[in-house]
């Protein structure tokens, strides 16, 4: 089974297959982009890996939020997104119209800038969320309409709660 | 093993100060107690403690922000002086008020003290009139917008809006032209109000590309002032200091004479006593203003103690029991360079808070790497406070060895489970004119997201195993009513291209 | 961020000292590369180089002591340089000698010195030559019990048994009265054997209650020889140093002075070049012989670091490029003091080695603390290698705060999974002779079991709450059969007393 | 259910039963030996506890070796038996006369320096095992006869592994 893993504009095909389990340390076949490489992983716990591939040394550290795999080497940080080629294929095809604001984190509504119908801009304010005494601004993540807006002023919020809907 | 002037301090604050200075205490052979908020049972000051004492729910108001209750704690435990730490109720006049009301000492200036030279507006005159220059700007605060409009255009823009109510750049806000004025005045007014109570601002001239250069003073209750070098903190976003150094790039010993003199004069005039910190900025031809003096133990602090070798907070606790000053001016040395980043919860693109569950955590150690943090592993970072988790601070024998100990510290400085603000720190540090010592308070909005992905191939497929193992580990568990053989056999097929 | 005369350098080590050479190079912008048995696949030195190569299986003999296997690495991958660390070959000429012939700088001595310092004999008859006071004793290594019999009774008991081959402590025996001569010798014998492979002893006079003070030397291939301060060593269990501080709370700055002229000849006497540490004896009149020279970083050396402000593996490898010595002698200041505690995988009371897996780890931090370890949550700690895991190094303005800092982060410390000297530690830190500064290196023994037991209520609460606990979760996991709805039962029930 | 915990001559009797669960402590009454106390628990991992009694603060390590608790508080460390107070009852009465000394740690016999029959005193030296570079003397826990040696010069042995039977 092949994955697709993207950050941004670089996108790469992966294909693993574990070669041989040993007391410290699982070798890997992987191929990449059609590449092949050995790859001796050794995990220091399930999402901390110590990675040799040609005597190369990675101490790498990964996080999953929600879809993406946030990996850490060195104080250099990705964000992928790792699917199924086959899932790829799916997904693709029920791209909607309508990106939904969720909130980053918990916090207090203090201020809704937009007006239902309203045109925004990518990146235009659309609220005011205060958290950890800091008043953050949520900005729409591109051009469209403000279909939705689901909180008001004075409104407590959980992460993940959904705020507005940009059409 | 060690005596003090005091049995019993109490430490009304939580995170990484409250530690640091209980570590103080626990040095001394003083016995720490401490507050909490229901949210905080489980923090590392409860635990580092030897006594804590619950005082309200989670938001600040209800608990760390109390006076009644933190009063009550110290008279109950029977503690002979309180520190405030930084931030909460460090820079707030009534605590010490009610400290000398009840006789149990303060930790800091008195509260005479404390509320002139939390009053800008009145600070400012005590210095101006102690022959110290100030910024242009107007003496009074200001609640109207009419008003505002008024002085800003007698200054000329920019202009920058600031609390009256206190420090911290919150409430701050530059204002580049008249048309943005009515709207940053209001956001200025409602975050000082609610970081301060106090919804009133005030107006000064804003200085192009200035350096925010400190002088930290120790004064005791005997007439004896001394400083202790000055610290840098021109990385600063939205006013909130990022990175501080000592000394600054651009300080001769000429000029830090002067402005250590200058710290020593504005310090003596607000009959200010204990550990504070003067704040100047710095314009391009080296000339110095007066911004404020921080009436308390900085964030920054640690960066002085590793050039001067002299821990302020055993020396804050002293200066309180009424002891004379251990050094003279001519104790005071600089030895090598001292840097420190704050590591804040926040998003290191967006910097959006990032609260959470800190599910893997390891810190940075070795040579010249002092950290001060209030997380552990297993920790909930709550949402109610301030987004500072830790600090870094590397010393070298010269500046070049502390920037690199410090880029190194922060690659080893792994935390996991929520977001830092690490990454970003690693692109100041790796951006050439911080490197030069050629910065100012604007350089950060200059500093371009990190490029680098000399690793983003191995970071694919570090992404790729572990995404495999959790792909078989969720079906295992996604199907309990499954024959167990037939999920065998699926787990096995998985097995072959993975795990 | 910062330039090398070395591209890249081979770490031919593990453990908390190969760490510690990483970092320096990260610091330097030196690739790291290291070696590692089949047991240390997944230790920290692997994970922390920048590239990594198995050289054999777990026995040191078979790997980390195999000097064609890592020559090869060298080779295969390019390094200009090798760092030995301590231990392993850090001693052995074998590995300059091989250096020499391929044209790789090894970071130390080159073989001819080594070998010279290292033959004790040689040493001791070299520095006697120089002017330097030696302990009573022979100049020959003894292989034979007869011959070894007739100089104890020439010189007297208590005599002392050491190896040729090495140093660190192993093979050495206080020999009392002759009855004991036997078995001692022959014990001495078979560890130098298994340590060094070589089974040659040699005898000296025993000092009564000396203490064991050591100046840290830097030496460069232009003639310039620098002392960086002695350390005080003298607690100590079966001659393996515990702990040890800088300055020595017996050494005044005449002393100082005399010693540092006296390791500085001793060096130049030898043709020694590169950090090595002069070994001396001083009795309780203040008079010092010298004991031998160590042809290496040494484990204590970040004691010197932290009064000095120097970073001696940085200067090892600068000096092993060829530069001249950055420092003079009187660029070399001495401020505050420090103390390291060694950290071993050990039971505190018995001293037996204790292997397993540390489940949990919190290493100490906050001001004037350094650690350096080698060591992580979920680390196997290998049963193949020396139980040193790691080292808590503090700072203090005196030798007063360094101590009640010290005694502050072993209280931080905690490893859990192993058992560890900690608390053996805190005992000597808390033993009246040693807080005044007035011990020797037999005052170990006189260290009395801890009888504190401040919290042993607290303690015995803790642990039935865990072991209730458990016992809830072991009464689970053991029936997989039962209805789960009398299982529910159960637990309840259970629970009404307990978690 | 109580508990009898004990280390080394100081001996308690506790029963501990949580009164109240919340978000980040669980309230127990805890009775020691007759005396009640109200203890609040806040679980850091389920073997780190951090402790509140009448406002002290203690940040508690528990370790379970064996059927031993080591129990460590500002760096004391104390090692515990805990036992249901009713299995106590039955295991005080099975009490053998044999001490089977077992391998501290896993390591290579060097030499026996005993043989069987002989008679061997409270911390008389019984074998030599070396492990990680050091030679360690295994002594005798009590007085008595050396009944059985299960092992020789050149064994190698893990954690636990018997070595000698003293009677």
């Amino acid at each position: 089974m092949a994955y697709v893993v993207q950050a941004g504009e670089d996108r790469f095909k992966i294909e693993a297959k574990r070669l041989e389990a040993k007391p410290h340390e699982d070798i890997y076949e992987v191929e990449i982009d059609g590449r092949k490489m050995v790859v001796s992983i050794a995990r220091i716990s399930p999402t901390h890996l110590s990675i040799l591939v040609d005597n190369n040394s990675y101490d790498v550290e990964v996080e999953r939020f929600g879809n993406d795999y946030q990996v850490s080497i060195r104080g250099e940080v990705y964000n992928f997104q790792v699917r199924d080629e086959r899932e790829l294929v799916h997904t693709t095809h029920h791209e909607s119209g309508e990106s939904i604001i969720t909130a980053p984190m918990p916090g207090l509504v203090v201020d809704v800038v937009v007006e239902k119908g309203k045109e925004v801009k990518k990146k235009e304010k659309l609220l005011i969320l205060e958290a950890m005494k800091m008043q953050n601004e949520i900005r729409s993540p591109r051009d469209g309409k403000v279909i939705e807006i689901k909180v008001g002023p004075g409104d407590s919020v959980n992460t993940g709660d959904e705020l507005l809907v940009i059409g | 093993m060690a005596t003090s002037p005091f049995r019993k301090i109490l430490i009304a604050n939580r995170g990484e100060i409250a530690i640091r200075v209980m570590r103080a205490c626990r040095e001394l052979g003083i016995t720490a107690v401490t507050v909490y908020s229901e949210a905080d049972r489980a923090s590392k000051h409860v635990r580092y403690a030897d006594e804590a004492y619950e005082i309200g729910p989670p938001p600040s108001t209800e608990s760390y922000l109390r006076i009644d209750r933190i009063i009550d704690v110290a008279k109950i435990s029977g503690c002979q002086a309180i520190h405030p730490g930084y931030g909460f109720l460090a820079e707030n006049p009534e605590l010490p008020k009610a400290c000398e009301a009840e006789g149990i000492i303060f930790i800091g200036p008195d509260s005479k003290a404390m509320a002139l030279v939390g009053d800008k507006t009145q600070a400012r005159r005590t210095v101006e009139a102690a022959g110290i220059p100030i910024i242009p700007g107007i003496k009074e605060p200001i609640e109207d917008l009419k008003k505002a409009s008024e002085v800003a255009t007698r200054l000329g823009y920019p202009i920058l809006l600031k609390a009256a109510g206190g420090g911290g750049g919150k409430g701050m806000r530059v204002v580049e032209k008249e048309e943005e004025l009515k709207s940053s005045f209001e956001r200025a007014q409602s975050e000082a109000e609610s970081a301060f109570g106090n919804p009133a601002i005030y107006i000064e001239k804003f200085l192009i590309q200035p350096r925010h250069i400190e002088i930290q003073i120790l004064a005791d209750h005997h007439g004896n002032i001394i400083h202790l070098n000055e610290r840098e903190c021109s990385i600063q976003r939205r006013y909130q200091k990022l990175i501080e150094e000592s000394p600054s790039p651009i300080v001769d010993p000429d000029l830090r004479e002067k402005m250590g003199e200058a710290a020593k004069r504005a310090i003596r005039a607000s009959g200010y006593t204990n550990a504070g910190t003067v704040e100047f900025l710095v314009d391009q031809k080296k000339n110095f203003y007066f911004l404020e003096v921080n009436a308390r133990l900085q964030v920054e602090h640690p960066v002085t103690e590793l050039v001067t070798g002299v821990d302020l907070v055993k020396e804050q606790i002293r200066i309180a029991a009424g002891e004379p000053l251990r050094y003279a001016q001519d104790d005071i040395g600089l030895k090598g360079a001292a840097i420190e980043c704050r590591i804040s919860a926040e998003d290191p693109e967006t910097f959006l808070p990032s609260t959470g569950k800190i599910t893997e955590m390891i810190e940075p150690a070795g040579p010249g790497v002092r950290v001060e943090s209030g997380i552990y592993e297993g920790y909930e970072v709550p949402v109610y406070y301030d987004p500072l988790i830790a600090k870094v601070i590397t010393w070298g024998r010269d500046r070049k060895e502390a920037l690199s100990r410090m880029v190194r510290a922060l690659e080893e400085y792994r935390i996991k489970g929520i977001k830092t603000t690490i990454p970003f720190h690693k692109r100041i540090l790796n951006y050439p004119p911080f490197i030069e010592g050629n910065y100012h308070t604007q350089t950060i909005t200059e500093v371009e997201p990190s490029m680098e992905n000399h690793h983003i191939e191995i970071g694919a497929v570090a992404a790729t195993i572990v995404a495999m193992a959790e792909t078989r580990i969720s079906i295992q568990k996604a199907r309990p009513g499954i024959n167990p053989w037939k999920l065998s056999g699926r787990v096995n097929g998985l097995r072959g291209s993975g795990w």
